[in-house]
């Protein structure tokens, strides 16, 4: 299939030269080279400029509310499991109001694919501090640099033993979209963090910053299965960022676990017949 | 006959589990019943208590005074003691310090050691004591115990044996049976709920416990594989909405159980279902506030608040069922509207509700018949192209789920055009919300007329005005009152919202005085009233301790 | 002398720097001004537009036409150029197609290239040509852009000039001065009400950004070191308003800010701050919902959902200011009273209210003095014992703080009793939950009463009822309706809670019609009144696509 | 000072037999042991059983929302850095409900001691799963099992990087009130989670079960400053558990990078004087 084709014919309200472009253009890449029909999948998102992508990429979308992209997607794949459901949204969403639902999700391990826009400050806010910013980082609202450490989400997702952990860089739109393709056929709760830059709000972590400290896990013969090399690379202090998968293993799913989904989709459950009623208020007399 | 048979004692001493075997084996007996709990919020140790009233007619609901009370413990019978009626009976351990004459004394622990070996059998021991006194049939009982105990029966039938023995000859009864197995049902209504829930085509469930809505998700969970549901515990209330949301949107029908503190989380979800028009059941088993106020009692504090939660401006469906039975038909109602005007809809229960067991007329399956109201593939396939918020007279545009056919679904938290993607376009914004706005229309025609006792010539009468589950107190005081002349009558509200005005203005034109009756402390439902129809009323009679309004308390309100 | 300079562009364009020079410079002129704001949710590109409306009186607020547009680009320039007035001037750059006669072209993109060296200065150029057509003082606007610039502002105020140069003549003014320097202030509502915070010794803010409550959370965390403030975003909403309530359980004044969906997520703090009793103040700047809904847009749909938000019931404070200044004086006055009557305090603005400009009289620090309601440590090392609930008249505990004397402070979530510990004693609760709900009357006291104008002789009139920042429109709009005969009125609330019905029923009482004029679809404030008085208006006037009311809506509706 | 001064003279909730007595004991060994004055600590709890405890315990006491435990005390800290704040939960309000919390207080690493009645089960609300409930972990409410994997809040909490993380049992009173003096007096944001028997509901990880697997880190040799060990040790999959310091660092608080904080107790603070707020209005002339 054609990329093009998953690009929805609309307005895109991004800043020029913004990371969520390379993003955009690696999704569609991913759906045509997965061959997914448009229909068949559900792109999830909160509320940011990431989460505008939903408007942006010509599937299914629920575009809900801000933080709540990996629990509104979790609800779906439970009553779709048939469809491919992606949880696409800034990192302000995803680990900032919606970090409860990033830690459960992954101990549920239902099979979505969470890709994170990492800009580390909150975009459509207008530049504060996101969760991923590092600290010191100087905004409006964080004046004198915020006080918290940064978070690191392939770090916590192999806390969690997660499925399988990766992150990319917008730049690369090669490189997201096939990390966005192994993520997706991944079974389970995958999670893509991609380093993406605002040029508007984040001036220091800049296309060239990256690009200067940005290496591939793959070609450092990093062994993805191994757990314990994971967590030391995502733990890792220095000026150097990696890209690829950090992490992976295979494991049943929520789906594969749960004794009604394995009986067929949700949804397509047929409304309850008479008989059924009638047996169901059996226990009432 | 209208007797009330108390048991109380700890958490842990198997109030609930004895009491519930009692309430059964009357239900076989064909006795009319209504069986109410209340309980400390702790698991060992506290108040428990478990009230379990006969009648002949029917049962009506919770009242003060007690004709058996079986106590397991001191503190609990010297509290409930004064509750005993002239010519009411004690039945008690042997080792309890009482002065009451009409005492059974049965030295239940020794015999459920020494006698059965097995020491905690001596609820049992008791149970039989009183089931005794109470004049309930054995053969009730045994069939009730053989229900709840199966393999494990036989000594818990030894001990009521023991008991019986002690206790001597019944103190009450006979009881001539109401009705013949088959011609009436047993039923708590947090099942009642869940019950409703299941016959609707209700497929999903996301919660966090909290009590009391907890029973209609451990009811669900307990017969997810029968039938067919996913019933997943979430992480948060937050998480709860919003997966019940995603799994609606994609076809499911969805259902949150929560409290009013669970459901103060699900509040912006709410103000989403609104948005995306999408179909979520919101069961509030409502308890005491502010905050966690008393987490295991009743009341009727969320009324405005669910009414008003969420920003922005969205038509709902709200029920408050005012029994058991009322609680399956309504629950099964709020899913049909809930689909087919494509809003969210919320059903207010409470503790006393959600625990107390009731008899009523065989559910009927006919009158819930649940009805698809989605596009179907072929009908999309059909279409050239799909808006999912097309613009329509009635508001509700018809509506695909995802993955179906190959007509995409789309929407948007954020204001939006008819195909659903987000807009900033101010004309857009007007007609969807005028859209949303107008569905409030269709439902108020799906609303049932209140309940108005006597059905007519209200002229010069006092008329109490309720709603939910004080509907038994407000029906059995306006009976009491009534006793001594005909000047009193009721107005009782189930469907709350949309609020039906048309009989409460007959209503208000008739009465001499009208009084509204509340488990609350500020008068909830008189306020609603004002605001709907600029109508006010005379008084008000609230209860705000925990407890559910009694016939009694009522009626000595009123005369005051 | 009443007109309109709008500047439109897309988001990046500079449209908000321009115009805040532009409204600054105005200030300096000792020019009466209103400046208003509106702009799409995005970063760049979409439809921004500023409107500095300049008056010889009160400038009162946002009106249509424009005398001035200052177009930055050429869909902008399509769109609003309908709303050019006979007699008003177009300034764009001469790159735009235009046909209007009425038109100062500059060649502002050129110009700043080629003379200046500084393509993003062709907005200051346009800007310098625009105040000039517009009859603005030169030395003011100067001045504006030295404060605005500092060390950058010499390149600026060349571009001013050529823009001038370019302009000619003014073809509007000489505006006469309606006061010296002094005599006004230029003040925000976002920043009244963050000023309002710190004058009334807020000390602490936590909140998670959202427009436009995120202009309070900016203009403190700006402040925060000069005045010894904490602010601190916080994870979530729920998370701001839980530490905030922990910061004022031990002693530090606190605040959250936020819009609806925000709120949304705070309900059940709100609930808990009722039941430890523990002030808080949250300031909901409004914008459309439900849900996302628009979210850089104002309206006035959260009257209902904040006077009803929380399960249980309890006493708050509600107020919504007309205007900045009144921000600044209700927002102290939410502090003073949440710390009084130890209840959470709502302040409601809107995105049209934080992000206008208005002159206004001098805030007086007189009018705000804070006071100290807590037990000084002496006064708590004399007491025998200490009882954070002790049960008094008004309803209002002798408060302490943690950590200051040996007495110990204990709040709880759960129903406790007069020393904060966990009870299930339902005497207890019922004599709590009084005590807290008594609270209201002390707080009604402290209300003052509606606005009302004319402020007599209602007689036969239709008056107009209003809340929170419609003030100025209605306003406006009697004014108009009165230039032909004095038989319109108005009535107007800043304090919504407790609702103060005496002066409304005296109003009712006179009017003819009385006519809900708000920033919704459905007339909240209407249903409120309903509620309380049973008073029902008989007309509503609405606005809800997220732009405010003017008087001309309301003026021509009316007239309808 | 005497441990028993510290427990407040009241009827308590708990079931007979239950690991909260003993966690109740040591929490008032280690306040004496600490020397620490009733009045300058204040105990910060939600709702459920382990919550209980702000009522049985006499310090102040701030007993408030179910999964809140930890954002209100971080707020009562930054008002008053001058007293000691701990914050302790059940696992199910600080784990479950609390996620976000836990989290970001962590990042934010205000100085709190956090103390996890780590029982597996919501007992309060009659033993459904808790985030750290066994797969396959059977309730009422999880008829076939819990489905979620459990959550290791050592492992994410090393991940988090904080400051200072142990786990007891609350079976050894005195290991745990000692691990509790050593979390006290760590600046920072510190976790010790307790391994808590609750034998109502949770009848597989009863106090046998725990005496059988539990052993100690520090018998072991392990170092608590080497973070890839203790994140290999928390990670560990066999059959025991460990308790002691699993990991622990030094640095700058919350309240050390605050310049507001740094110039004394926040809620100290006087309210404005009329000149100051003068000085205030400046801005608008
Ligand atoms: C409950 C709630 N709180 C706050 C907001 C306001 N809000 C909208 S987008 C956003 C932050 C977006 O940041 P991020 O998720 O990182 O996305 P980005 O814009 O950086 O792509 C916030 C705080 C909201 N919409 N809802
Ligand atoms: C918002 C909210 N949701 C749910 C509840 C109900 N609730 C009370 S205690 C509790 C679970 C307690 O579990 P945990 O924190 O592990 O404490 P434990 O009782 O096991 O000590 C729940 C779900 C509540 N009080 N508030
Ligand atoms: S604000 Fe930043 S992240 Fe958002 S679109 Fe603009 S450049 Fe991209
Ligand atoms: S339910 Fe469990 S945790 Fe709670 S007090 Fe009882 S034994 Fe302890
Ligand atoms: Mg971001
Ligand atoms: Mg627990």
């Amino acid at each position: 299939m054609n990329a093009k084709e998953y690009l929805a014919d609309v307005e895109l309200a991004w800043c020029p030269g913004c990371g969520n472009f390379g993003i955009r253009q690696a999704l569609a890449k991913a759906l045509a080279t997965l061959e997914l029909p448009h229909h068949r999948v559900v792109l999830v998102t909160g509320i940011g400029q990431a989460a505008k992508i939903a408007h942006y990429i010509s599937v299914n979308g629920y575009n809900g509310l801000h933080g709540r992209t990996v629990a509104a997607a979790a609800g779906i794949k439970m009553a779709r499991h048939d469809l491919t459901v992606i949880a696409e949204s800034g990192d302000g969403d995803l680990y900032g109001e919606g970090g409860n639902h990033f830690l459960h999700n992954i101990r549920r391990n239902v099979d979505i694919t969470i890709i994170a826009h990492d800009n580390r400050v909150y975009g459509l806010t207008k530049g504060q501090a996101s969760p991923t910013a590092p600290q010191g980082y100087k905004t409006k609202a964080q004046p004198f640099g915020s006080l918290s450490a940064p978070f690191h989400p392939a770090a916590l997702a192999v806390a969690l033993d997660a499925p399988f952990v990766a992150q990319s860089f917008a730049g690369d739109v090669e490189g997201t979209a096939a990390l966005m393709v192994k993520a997706v056929q991944h079974r389970g709760c995958s999670l893509l963090n991609i380093l993406q830059p605002c040029p508007v709000w984040n001036r220091i972590n800049t296309f060239a910053w990256y690009k200067e400290r940005v290496f591939s896990l793959e070609d450092e013969g990093h062994d993805p299965s191994d757990r314990s090399a994971a967590f030391a690379v995502a733990a890792r202090q220095d000026d150097r960022i990696f890209t690829g998968i950090l992490y992976r293993r295979e494991g049943p799913t929520f789906e594969d676990r749960h004794p009604v989904l394995q009986e067929g989709v949700l949804a397509d459950r047929p409304l309850p017949t008479e008989s059924e009623l009638r047996a169901l208020l059996e226990e009432f007399r | 006959m209208d007797i009330v048979i108390r048991i109380v004692g700890a958490a842990g001493q198997g109030v609930q589990t004895v009491g519930e075997v009692l309430t059964r084996a009357a239900f076989h007996s064909g006795l009319e019943l209504h069986a109410e709990q209340s309980y400390h919020s702790r698991i060992r140790g506290g108040e428990n208590a478990f009230a379990l009233r006969l009648a002949p007619g029917p049962a009506w609901g919770a009242r003060e005074g007690t004709e058996v009370l079986a106590a397991l413990n001191q503190e609990m019978l010297d509290q409930y003691l004064p509750s005993l009626t002239d010519g009411g009976w004690l039945v008690c351990d042997e080792d309890l310090t009482v002065s009451e004459a009409r005492v059974v004394r049965v030295p239940a622990s020794r015999l459920a050691k020494e006698e059965l070996g097995l020491p905690i059998a001596a609820n049992m021991v008791l149970l039989g004591a009183a089931a005794c006194v109470a004049g309930i049939e054995e053969e009730s009982l045994a069939r009730a115990v053989r229900d709840a105990f199966g393999d494990k029966a036989e000594l818990n039938l030894e001990a009521l044996a023991l008991g019986k023995q002690h206790a001597g000859d019944p103190r009450l009864g006979p009881h001539s049976p109401a009705y013949t197995h088959g011609e009436r049902m047993l039923i708590t209504g947090g099942a009642a709920v869940g019950a409703g829930a299941i016959a609707a085509g209700c497929r999903y469930l996301a919660s966090y416990p909290m009590t009391p809505g907890t029973a209609v998700l451990t009811y669900l969970a307990e017969r997810a594989t029968r039938w067919g549901l996913v019933v997943e515990q979430a992480e948060d209330e937050i998480a709860a909405i919003n997966m019940a949301l995603g799994a609606a949107y994609a076809g499911a029908r969805a259902m949150v159980t929560t409290s009013g503190g669970g459901f103060a989380l699900m509040v912006e979800g709410l103000s989403l279902a609104g948005m995306i028009e999408t179909p979520v059941v919101i069961h509030i088993g409502q308890r005491p506030g502010p905050a966690t106020g008393l987490p295991t009692r009743t009341g009727q504090d969320n009324l405005l608040f669910a009414l008003h939660a969420g920003h922005g401006e969205f038509p709902r469906y709200i029920v408050a069922p005012r029994d058991a039975q009322e609680a399956f038909y309504l629950t099964a109602k709020a899913f049909d509207l809930a689909e087919k005007h494509q809003v969210p809809a919320l059903i207010l229960t409470d503790q006393y509700l959600v625990d107390s067991f009731s008899t009523c007329a065989p559910l009927e399956v006919t009158r819930v018949a649940p009805r698809s109201y989605l596009l179907t593939p072929e009908e999309l396939e059909a279409m050239v192209s799909y808006d999912r918020f097309a613009i329509t007279d009635s508001g509700v545009s018809p509506r695909a789920v995802p993955g179906v056919s190959e007509k995409l679904v789309l929407v948007d938290s954020d204001e939006h055009d008819t195909y659903g993607r987000i807009t900033e376009d101010l004309h857009f914004r007007k007609a969807l919300n005028e859209k949303r706005l107008r569905k409030a229309k269709g439902l108020m025609q799906d609303v049932a007329p209140p309940y108005v006792h006597p059905s007519g010539g209200l002229e010069g009468r006092t008329v109490l005005l309720g709603w939910g589950s004080t509907y038994a107190a407000i029906r059995e005081a306006v009976d009491m009152l009534n006793a001594e002349g005909e000047s009193f009558a009721m107005i009782h509200f189930s469907e709350l919202w949309p609020l039906r005005t048309h009989e409460l203005e007959q209503v208000f034109d008739q009465a001499a005085r009208m009084i509204a009756v509340e488990g609350n402390a500020t008068g909830q439902l008189a306020s609603l009233v004002a605001q709907q129809t600029g109508l006010k009323v005379h008084g008000f009679i609230g209860r705000h301790d925990g407890r559910p309004l009694t016939a009694a308390d009522i009626a000595q309100e009123v005369a005051r």
